[in-house]
């Protein structure tokens, strides 16, 4: 998706602003935010990126980074069938109307925590596909001018633009919502690419920099 | 400060949907309060730049380790014990005099958290996002790190599922201190790549 | 500028709405805001169009059409010396407090009438200058990867792309901030450049199609 | 219609400031209340698509009158008394079962106000001109209009300072038709290339 989250390069968002003593949080609740959408194991249909990604552009530019979430938190469980959004508004408007009201709780504590706790998150493996790389270090390689509609990790300012193979990291899941064309499989060889500053921006780049990308071998030609 | 987007103070509707949502999940048995509070408090109090800190003490004073932590980041990180809930696999990047590495998101705001707990707000920035890709240097000048021309600078955009850490040089100066004296030199700023660690004013 | 003016191409802005019965102006103040600009003889310095591309990117996106007329007017006159931001606060202030209140006028109404009389709005006729345009119609030419910081016509989806001369204009300013390097004079050869719809867009093109834009040659390199 | 930018309603502050600033202008001696008026009138009452629907009869009437608004738009529009404010130099382009033309502008909203007008809030929607150069026959599906595979496509993004206006076909049944009687059939939907004329259901 050639979307407002894929801004790399742009122009126009002024100098890079940092706040002294910046504290963890700004408000409460984008401590439960953080905790809602960590601790609750309800995966997010198409991906929370998704969600945040497809939000009208002016809203994702005027909101912050926790609104952002609780965007995608609320949209995701709505379409996972967890919550409706009516739920979530009369819930709203009774706690807007009475701040202190005691809200229902579940009929079984202990069978909850049961269940959250043998829910442990698997950490992400390098998937073991046997599949060979194409690329070896040093190899020259296209990135392919894709356009999808859905999620994709090949950001606009790379494509069509040609780099080298700097490191190979093993077979990893695509993560893009659709196969590009003539892919078969999501597990994946992923490579950093080097791309020369010279050739992403042109006459315009700075000299002795370059940048370092996180490539499927499915987004890559050979040169 | 006016442009930075996490400082946006945010209507009460936020704080209200918020509210409303952990009641519901809560009811329904999707989450409990304590849950949360666990998460929150583990971010707060337990996962921070302190974990990356000694990753980066143990790497200046024991070669061997740091062989192994940039050959295989996740593997050493977690001999520490920071394996963190995202389980990520993590790449460390190496500075030395000629080359120095700086690490972005531009698609979303991707971060080590195992090892730095979570983004500052200037990273998670529009400007930050947009601009390091296309002038790095005009950016971490900004950050007051002039780099010579002779460094070559590496950005490095987190686009897949794999996350990056600078392991910075380390300042002269401290060639006789030990690992625990060296933990409290190390800055959040340095590992993100934006910084370089001065030698302690001793 | 990479800004966020320049979309074409984007995805997340959703289907082209039509409003029916849709009126010139939606509110007394655009006609006014139109008429102002185009009565008005002080030039905007820099352009209009900068101004508005200059916009926080979050107010662009949230700003109507004549919103950003009126910002970039405003801008560009208090730019210009003709007004001072003070100035406008304070008549807003005035009129905030006492709508009906009677504003001053000028002491020679004559004079500003006689002045505004003969400033006619001299047509932009293509300029003569002896320019040889460098390309025929056919030929193959690459639009250069320039990423200029200020105001340029050279939009994002055609950088480095590959496309025919369709059409040649004459010789016609350039209108961007900074001359693209090598160019010493803004009199360039304009022409019309063919690019295939699969040349910008990959394998997600439409077929049969293909996008035409405007380019100085100063845009382009010979394939 | 919650998505069209220029519905969207404003806030009281623009036409606040406009008023100040019109009355400062006017103080100034910069501009007066009647010059604006007049500009209003103009695009108001004698500037619109009437203006392109007259070029586009005569075209399709008089062969000579094609011939030279083909080659050279502004002095063929001229001759009917359509210069404009802008003056600009108009490129028209002519419509043939093969080829159908639609024009967009995706930097800014230029449009051939000379001919046609102020340009409808669509024309100037972000949703157009993000998608007309990358998606043209999605996007005139939209329209009602779909184009067989038959006919290409060209979009023309009015990026430099000339302005382009689409002849359209013209349609069938109208043989007999005076140049008076066609100029009633043309939309500006067609002079912009997102619609067809339809033969009329006499």
């Amino acid at each position: 998706m050639d979307g407002i989250h894929d801004m790399g390069g742009m122009h126009g968002f002024g100098p890079v602003v940092r706040e002294e003593d910046e504290p963890l949080f700004h408000h409460e609740w984008e401590r439960r935010v953080l905790g809602i959408a960590v601790a609750t194991p309800v995966p997010v249909p198409g991906g929370s990126r998704n969600n945040i990604e497809n939000m009208d552009p002016a809203h994702y530019l005027s909101s912050t980074y926790y609104e952002k979430w609780l965007h995608s938190r609320v949209k995701g469980l709505i379409d996972a069938g967890a919550l409706t959004a009516n739920e979530l508004e009369t819930r709203m408007a009774l706690l807007r109307k009475r701040p202190d009201a005691e809200t229902p709780v579940h009929p079984d504590p202990d069978g909850v925590r049961a269940d959250l706790a043998s829910r442990g998150t698997a950490p992400s493996t390098p998937s073991q596909a046997d599949v060979r790389p194409q690329y070896q270090e040093g190899d020259p390689v296209l990135a392919l001018n894709l356009h999808p509609e859905g999620h994709t990790r090949l950001p606009r300012y790379v494509r069509g633009k040609t780099g080298t193979i700097a490191r190979f990291y093993g077979i990893h899941d695509l993560q893009d919502a659709e196969l590009p064309r003539g892919c078969v499989r999501r597990e994946q060889p992923l490579y950093a690419v080097r791309f020369a500053s010279r050739e992403l921006w042109g006459e315009c780049a700075e000299a002795g920099s370059a940048v370092y990308l996180d490539m499927w071998e499915g987004y890559l030609e050979p040169v | 400060m006016s442009r930075h987007e996490d400082t946006v103070p945010s209507g009460p509707d936020a704080a209200l949907r918020t509210r409303a949502l952990e009641s519901l999940l809560v009811e329904k048995g999707l989450v409990t309060t304590e849950r949360i509070d666990e998460v929150v408090n583990m971010y707060e109090n337990d996962v921070g730049p302190l974990n990356g800190a000694r990753v980066v003490a143990r790497a200046w004073t024991d070669p061997d380790y740091r062989r192994r932590l940039l050959e295989d980041g996740r593997a050493a990180i977690a001999e520490l014990g920071f394996s963190g809930r995202e389980g990520a696999e993590i790449v460390v990047l190496e500075n030395t005099p000629e080359v120095h590495n700086v690490v972005v998101c531009t698609l979303c705001s991707c971060y080590p958290w195992q090892v730095l707990g979570l983004p500052p707000g200037w990273y998670k920035s529009y400007a930050y996002r947009s601009r390091l890709v296309r002038e790095p240097r005009a950016v971490l000048k900004e950050f007051d790190l002039h780099l010579p021309d002779s460094v070559e600078v590496r950005v490095w955009d987190s686009n897949s599922d794999l996350r990056y850490m600078v392991l910075p040089e380390r300042p002269g100066g401290t060639e006789g201190f030990t690992e625990e004296a060296l933990v409290p030199l190390v800055t959040r700023d340095a590992m993100i790549g934006v910084a370089r660690l001065d030698s302690p004013s001793t």
